[in-house]
Parts: structure tokens; C-alpha cells; sequence
């Protein structure tokens, strides 16, 4: 088993190690539950407006293997979920301070390597 | 105009193919460290019609490899200061490796 | 005068690349041009590595260019993404990523691959050291 | 031949040259990176893919040994970052005995000719 390095999550009884920043420690414990209870432990709430984000962004991931800057986020939710959504302001709405960085981590991306 | 860079030997696999492809007309071809094996009379990899006049090597990597005396004399021996001198010269440098 | 950006793609020792961007450095401060930022990339992120430690009668690449640093005021920027991978690291970044122990300190500063971009658009002149 | 001179919108963009195959050497993920963050940043960019950085673009490229990940995702990702200038050495892909039916994107090629201009029209580029 992984050692929690700093804060666990208890979810359906089961571990799940994060990090220090809150990113996931294995990206394969992702799932909708842990989502969740990651997004109520920083005090957010999920609506389906939100979830239609994290799919995109999960979408990307799986499309071409990293997690996106925000304007290509952008653009990725201009495609999936339309124009009046794929909006940098509409996404700061949803996830305040850093769309790209807060989403991708309830998605269940990689932790970004401040590289931006 | 491009002051173009380069530091492994003639022999090395593409690199000097890529830059005559690459070599414009007043462009100038600086032989650093390993690239300084080019400057032998006679090396594979340069091709003397396209560069001669426009080519030179650095000073102090030739002549800690043995090439000094040996510099064809198509090429000038540029020290380190005549390199910086070079880069005012040329606005834009690449660097081949 | 002339505004001068060096990207360092080339590890210490290894080749001879760090040693041919640091003589490049000093003459052309020689010659009146400032030497704004080097940006460490690739494997040259080792050259940020604070437990370098060559024998006495070698030149010590990491003081020459902390010297630099200090005296010319040049940034000594190392890309953050290819350090982590790598182990360069400083302090902050140990943090962040619950490591035990860090590798960087100033005047070596971990930056975005955004303060190459930005220093190729800003300088007059970038010249690329290769391994 | 295109003509790769004329875009004025072009001269200022930065213009990577990518000349390493994928796998063996981090070559060619550091220089897409690099394209990615100066097009995040809102900096037009191309790609041009000389000597042997034609194979990046090789259809059926798959993960490595180790799952080490592979480029050719972060090729198809270029759009989303709106890189969308692709430029190819066709003496490059005749040299390796490929032709653009080989490649995963669709490029412009470019005779020695056009690879000389380009290199000559673009005040700003790096080679990785």
C-alpha cells in the first residue's frame, strides 16, 4: 500500500493517499466517488455543470495524454459542450482561481509542473 | 542573415546535411568544440562550395584538439572575443547538434 | 550594447557545451553586452546542482556560475519541469513535492518554460549550447 | 513549393525546428514543449521537422518499453494549442524512404530551397 504522505481520504471505506497540494498520489484511485469527496474536503460542490468540465478534461487526458493549458481547455469545451461554455470566464465561474489547475486536479490529472 | 553553430564532427550522423540545407546565402558556419574536426583540409560532411569564405573555427577548441596548423586555409581561426563579434554581427544564431 | 539570452541545454562535465556558454558569457561582458538570462534546459539543469563537487585542481562550473550570477547579474533560470524529473530542485519545490531534500539555491532560480519563451522574444541575441 | 515567405503574420512567429526521433532522447518532447508553452502564452507558432525528427510524425507510433509515453500524442494535441504550420524536409523524408502517406498529420513539405528561406524568414527559432 502506498504510505498517505500527508492527507487521506476515506472513501467507501477504502485509502486514498493525496499529496501535500491535495493532488491524487496514484492516478489510478480516480473515480467519480473520490471526486467528490475531494471537491467537499476544499469545500466545493459539484453541480453537472462542473462534471461536464472534469469529462472534458478527462476526455483530453485520454486523448493526447496531458492536461491542457487553459486556452486549449477553452477550446476543448467550445467543442464538447459549446460556444456559450467554452468561455475563460465561464470556467473561472465554475472553479475559481485557476480553472486548468483546480479541475485537472478533480479530474484526477497529473500534478502540472508550474511549467506556465 | 544566421550565424550557424556547430559542435560535433563531420562524421556525426545528419547534422551537417541538415545544415547546408539549412545555409542561406550570407549565412556564416562557426566550427565549435568537436565541430572543429570539419576544418581539416579534405574533412567529409562540408561542402567547400557552399560555405567557403563563410566559415570559421574557434581558436581555443582547435588548437586543444591539435588542429591549429592544420585549419584549411578556406577557414579563419576566430577567438572567443571574434565568436561574441560574430553574434553582433548576425542577429540570429542556430545551433546544430 | 547588446542584450544577450543563453539557453544551456548541456550537462556539467559531461560535455564540453556548460564550459564553451560560460567562456561565451564572459567575453562578451568583456565586450560591453549585457548577459541578461541563462536558461538551463534539458540536462543542462545540472549545472544548478548546489552538491557539485569536482576535484580542487578542475574549474568548479557551479561557482563560475554563481560568480556570474553575482557580478554580472545575470539570471541563472533552470526550467522547472526538466529539473523535477531530474532532481534539481530547490527548497520550495521539495516542499511541494514532499521530498526530503533539495539541490538548487540562489542565485539559481527554478522558472516556467514561459521565461525561455519570454527571453527569446525580449533579448537582442540567443545563442544555444548544446550538449 | 510553398512559398513560406510571403504570411507577413508569420515573421514573428517562433518557429521550432525539431530534428530528433522520438524515444531515444527527450529531444523531441522538450522541444514540443517548449512550442506548447509559447503557443499557450498566445505566440504564434511552427514546427518544422528536419533530418531525423521526420520520424515523429511516423503513423502507428505506440507507449515505450516502461510505459514511457510517446510523442505522437502530444502531435495530435498541436491543434488544440492552434499549431496548426507543419512543415516537412521532403529531401529529409526521401533520405529516410518515406513519403508524406507515411505521416500521422498533414504537412507542407519543403524542397532544400524552402528549408533555406524558412530558416531565413523566421528572426526567432529554436532547434531541439
Amino acid at each position: 500500500m502506498t504510505m498517505p504522505s500527508s492527507q487521506t481520504l476515506t472513501v467507501d471505506g477504502r485509502f486514498v493517499a493525496r499529496d501535500s497540494e491535495g493532488y491524487l498520489v496514484s492516478l489510478d484511485d480516480w473515480s467519480p466517488e473520490v471526486a467528490e469527496a475531494m471537491a467537499q474536503d476544499e469545500g466545493r460542490e459539484l453541480t453537472p455543470a462542473h462534471w461536464e468540465v472534469l469529462n472534458v478534461l478527462r476526455d483530453f487526458y485520454r486523448r493526447y495524454e496531458a492536461a491542457p493549458a487553459m486556452r486549449p481547455l477553452v477550446k476543448a469545451v467550445r467543442q464538447s459542450l459549446g460556444e456559450e461554455k467554452g468561455q475563460s470566464i465561464y470556467l473561472m465561474r465554475l472553479f475559481p482561481e485557476s480553472p486548468a489547475k483546480v479541475a485537472a486536479r478533480l479530474a484526477g490529472l497529473p500534478k502540472p509542473t508550474n511549467c506556465l | 542573415m544566421t550565424l550557424h553553430l556547430i559542435i560535433r564532427t563531420p562524421h556525426s550522423s545528419g547534422i551537417f546535411a541538415d545544415l547546408l540545407d539549412a545555409f542561406a546565402d550570407g549565412d556564416y558556419l562557426l566550427l565549435i568544440e568537436d565541430g572543429c574536426y570539419a576544418a581539416l583540409p579534405g574533412a567529409a560532411g562540408l561542402d567547400d562550395a557552399v560555405v567557403a569564405g563563410r566559415i570559421g573555427v574557434l581558436r581555443e577548441d582547435a588548437e586543444s584538439r591539435g588542429l591549429l596548423a592544420r585549419v584549411a586555409p578556406s577557414i579563419e581561426i576566430v577567438d572567443m572575443d571574434g565568436f561574441v563579434a560574430l553574434t553582433e554581427r548576425f542577429p540570429k544564431s542556430l545551433s546544430w547538434f | 550594447m547588446l542584450s544577450y539570452a543563453l539557453l544551456v541545454h548541456a550537462a556539467p562535465y559531461s560535455t564540453q557545451g556548460a564550459l564553451s556558454a560560460l567562456r561565451f558569457a564572459e567575453a562578451a561582458i568583456a565586450r560591453g553586452h549585457r548577459v541578461e538570462t541563462v536558461f538551463f534546459y534539458h540536462d543542462g539543469v545540472h549545472n544548478a546542482s548546489t552538491l557539485m563537487a569536482p576535484p580542487q585542481d578542475e574549474v568548479h562550473l557551479g561557482e563560475r556560475w554563481k560568480r556570474l550570477g553575482e557580478t554580472a547579474q545575470t539570471a541563472l533560470l533552470v526550467c522547472v519541469a526538466a529539473g523535477l524529473r531530474r532532481g534539481i530542485v530547490d527548497g520550495t519545490e521539495a516542499t511541494r513535492h514532499d521530498l526530503a531534500q533539495y539541490s538548487v539555491e540562489p542565485p539559481f532560480e527554478l522558472t516556467g518554460i514561459g521565461q525561455l519563451v519570454d527571453a527569446v522574444l525580449t533579448h537582442d541575441r540567443l545563442i544555444t549550447f548544446p550538449p | 513549393m510553398t512559398d513560406t515567405t510571403q504570411s507577413a503574420s508569420s515573421s514573428e512567429a517562433l518557429l521550432i525546428v525539431l530534428r530528433h526521433p522520438p524515444h531515444g532522447s527527450s529531444w523531441l518532447r522538450e522541444g514540443i514543449d517548449v512550442a506548447l508553452v509559447a503557443a499557450a502564452f498566445g505566440r504564434e507558432v511552427e514546427l518544422l521537422f528536419q533530418g531525423d525528427g521526420v520520424f515523429a510524425l511516423l503513423e502507428g507510433q505506440a507507449a515505450g518499453a516502461l510505459d514511457q509515453k510517446g510523442t505522437h500524442p502530444q502531435l495530435k494535441m498541436l491543434e488544440m494549442y492552434d499549431i496548426e504550420r507543419l512543415w516537412v524536409s521532403q529531401r529529409d523524408l526521401d533520405r529516410r524512404g518515406l513519403t508524406v502517406d507515411d505521416l500521422m498529420l498533414p504537412v507542407t513539405t519543403l524542397d532544400p530551397d524552402g528549408v533555406a528561406a524558412l530558416h531565413a524568414a523566421r528572426p526567432l527559432s529554436l532547434i531541439f
